[in-house]
């Protein structure tokens, strides 16, 4: 199969849906002739024009705002806020309008829109470009949570995204991008709540998603070397979260790390871990481990910047710790 | 006042009175504990609703506040739905799920009130880009109030409709009070109106005791953003008859300030005058409509009172779908 | 020893903070005359104009940058957000700066500020006024969270606060601001990451905190009778965590229930539980059992709004089903 | 320019000149990848920094952008200090952990750079406030991009600024770029000073690429604002000679405006060959403190070069605090 790059990935999910639906459109800072800033978009404005690919003051509220009320009024909008960071700033129009509106309006409104944003550390950019702030979306009812790995999983799952009826926060990492994978060129969609085994094993089962999926991977393939068999299984979408493919994969091994690069303390991390308590403690041969991002935010200097997110040895030793 | 038929006068004054005896029975439900939460009476407004949307075709939109049972009924809001709500019934526009604060009517293009204040004003932008790219002459007007003027999303979204000159009609209620704050206090250079020119865009004030003077502002604004001329800022000037809500004795206010506009900025009191001087109607007819009118209103308590309270089977179902 | 009621409390800890240091002040909406949403601020406005009870506009961001600028230079705001709810519009000040300026710095400069806030629900207000959100703040390195249930902790916690180097989170609960309870004349504080043993017990650890305490509270008595012995743990501040009063119970009682209003999906219920797995998962009788919020946004209607939160009954429920 | 000393235009020639030396060496270094992250060089800009830096006093205040390192050195920032953290290294000012955007120095009243664009505008507001209280007639300065200029917090920090008349003079740094994107495309209106007349305070433009023209627009507002009278907006026009970052070839500009700035209005050589003109300097004096500045830059490179990496183990025990 061919291999095309992550970002290219998201460029050509965004192709096939404008051109599938004249509804869709996208919105954001720099998206136009600057293609975005990681070049995910380049070329999009030449080929739909300003209307579709529209080019947005510094105002993350009335981007959103901009998301929702053409949602609201038959458009499936994509917007982009630049860094997860940026959504600071327009919480409310994500989890008191986005999140709420066909809650609160008894289901009259519906909110098919797509916020795609990136998070992530690892490029020396700091504390407010470096934050890995899923857990909070992941909290809030009414939103879906997308985190693909893959350049396979972010153009199938942008698809679904788009074809959502209900607001999708769609989470890329920023080191990924330049990835390649391989991507089939007939179309395809992958849908919501369905993990992927991205790798089987018997002796551990991992639990990470984004680019910490990366990281487990090559941790289950040098483990591999040593005869220790972890199963990786990438949830994909956090919400829904596909629970039977985790306990499935508990049950098997008897035993869950789960990775993240998001602060430890009231993270995803946690809530998965508490859910495999609930329906899967009796299978666990080991209390269930957390790798996750240091309690800090992101500081410049590389060598901390690194320790404060989960390395490949991080995770090797989790697993060896629990054997 | 010419090219306003006496039809038209008729009906302005049919919808004036229509909200103002709708919202003194939410008040007296309210103490009677028969509607609860936050209850936000538009008593005085009404004229700056009604002007307003008679300015408008049925296919436009509308978006609205937390004082928001005048604007959806001056866009031909339902009185059972909209009483069955309030009383929290299973029959209500959001099945009992959102309550004074939430109501909503995709038919009539009534994109929702709002619990936060300004929260309809980014979203205004989207519905302004969808009116822009159908290009069927769609227009929004975008309610709310002073307060809501010094929020960070009054900028944004103003500053971006027009960038992309959309047509968004923002009407700021200016009732002279934020809960307790006056606006001359809270507004820098108290006059909201000349924000306006920092647009670029037109911006005016009008009596929002006068509903002529009210259509006649919003004509004007609707045509230009009709025309693609972008949007208008409107400053409504108008006070709140009663406190915030139906607990706040209004003790802030200057003595005299409430009894005063009372008396001589009644838009229901001298609308009517007026029309009868006018012999466009007689006190008969007029006492007729008002009777008509409660008599509707009656119709929609006993509904509401009737109306089933919202199962808990079917509610926790639908929470369901967010997992 | 004398009663008061909780908001009392809190006024009386800002009197005398503010007497005490000439750099302490209030800043939010609506404390001026009205006395703060709640009127726990009520007559300080005379007491100490409007330099030290600053009224502001709707500018949630302006407001808490208003408190951060304050504290880096030199004074020790307590800023006011009116429900928690609307902290969303502000994340940014919150999170990106607050939080992360000391860190960011290389500890240059501190940020000594109070972030005051109540949330929860239980009265009718709906999905935009009624939210639990913990969690978000909890998940944010260096905030610190406060989360008083009780008059004498209330008092106490908020000097502490106002007196702490580093923003404070410091969220009360909308349903218990005439809740009165025993505070004493004298002079006294209450050091943060000290939990308070609300109730000993021997059967099983009830953690709850802010309004599930004293439902917990309720629980316990009633299970009492019934011969079932609870010990109700209140952490009071969840930043920092009295870890070690936590553990230690558990170790006692073997068994551990959490409470929390909040949405139980990704919730710091779920990181109490992870945190007790790490630590004692060898003392566990049986997996630990969250009694949280409903995975949904709260409704209107009273009946479906108490089925979105833990009851009394459900505290119970889950006691027995462990015992 | 009469009332301006020669030594003071010598003073401001040598900021200018520190400025952009430094920031040439900065994009040096970057691209030898000993800096990294994100760097936003503010060469062609620096007029604007030294003329306004210049009206104030030691104890005033600034706060400043993501564009930052002018505003430091025209502070007087120490260069050791600012290469340091750059390279990461722990003698930085924010001990390797901020980078190039949150340098700060608090006794030079510098109260940081800001990686949040726009982020610096609310927290402008506090600093006022507390110069106010203080009354010892302080100010301070905040600077802001066009970009920043469209985003909330600008609307409601000049809002509560102007409603409690604070000493902030707002100075906004058209360079006519957000990014890729141009003012003319995202401020509506294209009048960023018109924009005051909106909070009833003082708005101008001043030629940020006259050192003097800066001085001198500044010192006004300075004076007014230590007068007691309030904020003022000052839209300084200006240019960004280079890219967004070191790694942009700005592709989105018009060709040959760039060059024409660079040819025109190019602050540096201006002012120098003015200076020259004008007698207040010589061309070897001016190399002479040319080779000065050189020095000490190179001294400053090598310090950060000599100094060490943050220490791991401190670090982590400075994260302990946040627990
Ligand atoms: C963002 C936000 N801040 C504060 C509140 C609390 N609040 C509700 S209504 C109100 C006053 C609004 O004033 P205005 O915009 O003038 O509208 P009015 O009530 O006068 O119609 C406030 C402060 C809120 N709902 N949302
Ligand atoms: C809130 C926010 N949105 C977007 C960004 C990404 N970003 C960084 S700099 C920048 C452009 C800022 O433009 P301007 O304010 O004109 O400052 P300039 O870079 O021209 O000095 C953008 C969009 C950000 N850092 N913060
Ligand atoms: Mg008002
Ligand atoms: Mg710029």
């Amino acid at each position: 199969m061919r291999e095309i790059e992550y970002r290219e990935a998201i460029k050509e999910a965004c192709i096939e849906e404008m051109d599938r639906n004249p509804k869709v459109f996208l919105l954001g800072e720099d998206i136009g002739v600057y293609g975005g800033a990681f070049r995910a978009y380049k070329g999009l404005l030449e080929k739909y024009g300003p209307e579709r690919v529209v080019n947005t003051p510094i105002s993350e509220q009335a981007i959103l705002g901009g998301a929702i009320g053409a949602a609201l009024t038959g458009y499936r909008p994509v917007a982009e806020i630049m860094f997860v960071d940026f959504c600071t700033l327009a919480m409310d129009q994500i989890v008191n309008q986005a999140a709420k509106i066909n809650f609160m309006t008894g289901d009259a409104l519906h909110v098919p829109m797509v916020l795609r944003t990136q998070g992530g550390s690892g490029t020396g950019i700091a504390a407010q470009h470096s934050q890995s702030l899923e857990s909070w979306f992941y909290h809030i009812p009414g939103l879906k949570v997308v985190m693909p790995a893959t350049p396979y999983d972010v153009k199938g799952l942008l698809k679904t995204a788009i074809r959502d009826n209900d607001p999708v926060i769609f989470i890329e990492h920023k080191t990924i991008y330049l990835n390649k994978g391989p991507v089939p060129e007939e179309e395809y969609t992958i849908p919501f709540g369905v993990a992927d085994i991205k790798r089987e094993g018997s002796d551990v089962t991992i639990f990470a998603y984004s680019a910490m999926l990366l990281k487990a991977l090559a941790a289950a393939e040098e483990l591999a070397r040593e005869g220790i068999s972890c199963e990786v299984i990438d949830p994909r979408t956090l919400v829904p979260l596909d629970t039977d493919a985790l306990i499935n994969s508990v049950k098997k091994t008897n035993k869950l790390i789960v990775v993240s690069e998001a602060v430890e303390r009231g993270s995803v991390a946690s809530d998965i871990l508490a859910i495999v308590n609930d329906k899967a403690f009796d299978f666990l041969d080991a209390p269930v481990k957390r790798v996750c991002g240091l309690n800090s935010a992101i500081p410049y200097n590389s060598k901390l910047e690194k320790a404060c997110v989960p390395t490949k040895e991080n995770i090797m030793q989790a697993v060896k710790g629990m054997l | 006042m010419g090219k306003i038929s006496k039809e038209m006068q008729i009906e302005m004054l049919k919808k004036i009175t229509e909200i103002r005896r709708f919202e003194e029975r939410t008040v007296q439900y309210y103490q009677k504990s028969k509607i609860w939460g936050y209850l936000h009476p538009y008593i005085g407004e009404e004229a700056v609703a009604v002007g307003a949307c008679m300015a408008l075709k049925k296919e436009d939109y509308i978006i609205s506040t937390h004082r928001g049972h005048g604007h959806a009924i001056a866009k031909g809001a339902d009185f059972n739905k909209m009483m069955a709500e309030l009383f929290g019934k299973s029959t209500g526009y959001c099945k009992g799920r959102g309550g004074s604060m939430h109501i909503a009517d995709t038919e009539l293009g009534m994109l929702g009130a709002n619990g936060i204040v300004g929260g309809g004003l980014p979203i205004s932008v989207g519905a302004g880009l969808s009116c822009k790219m159908e290009k069927k002459g769609r227009v929004i007007i975008c309610f709310f109030g002073d307060g809501a003027a010094n929020n960070g999303v009054f900028h944004e979204a103003l500053n971006m409709s027009a960038v992309f000159k959309l047509p968004v009609i923002y009407i700021c209620e200016n009732n002279l009070y934020a809960i307790s704050m006056c606006a001359r206090e809270s507004v820098a250079g108290n006059d909201i109106a000349a924000r306006a020119k920092g647009y670029g865009i037109p911006g005016y004030k009008a009596d929002g005791s006068d509903v002529i003077a009210m259509y006649e502002a919003v004509e004007k604004a609707v045509d230009y953003a009709r025309k693609g001329n972008g949007p208008s800022l409107i400053e409504a000037e108008t006070y709140r008859f009663l406190g915030h809500h139906p607990n706040d004795p209004a003790l802030y206010r200057p003595k005299g300030e409430a009894e005063d506009e009372k008396k001589n900025r009644d838009c229901l009191k001298n609308f009517k005058e007026k029309l009868i001087e006018d012999k466009v109607i007689t006190e008969e007819q007029f006492s007729e409509m008002e009777k008509e009118i409660e008599k509707r209103i009656d119709a929609a308590v006993e509904f509401a009172e009737n109306s089933p309270e919202p199962e808990l089977d079917k509610f926790l179902e639908r929470v369901a779908i967010n997992q």
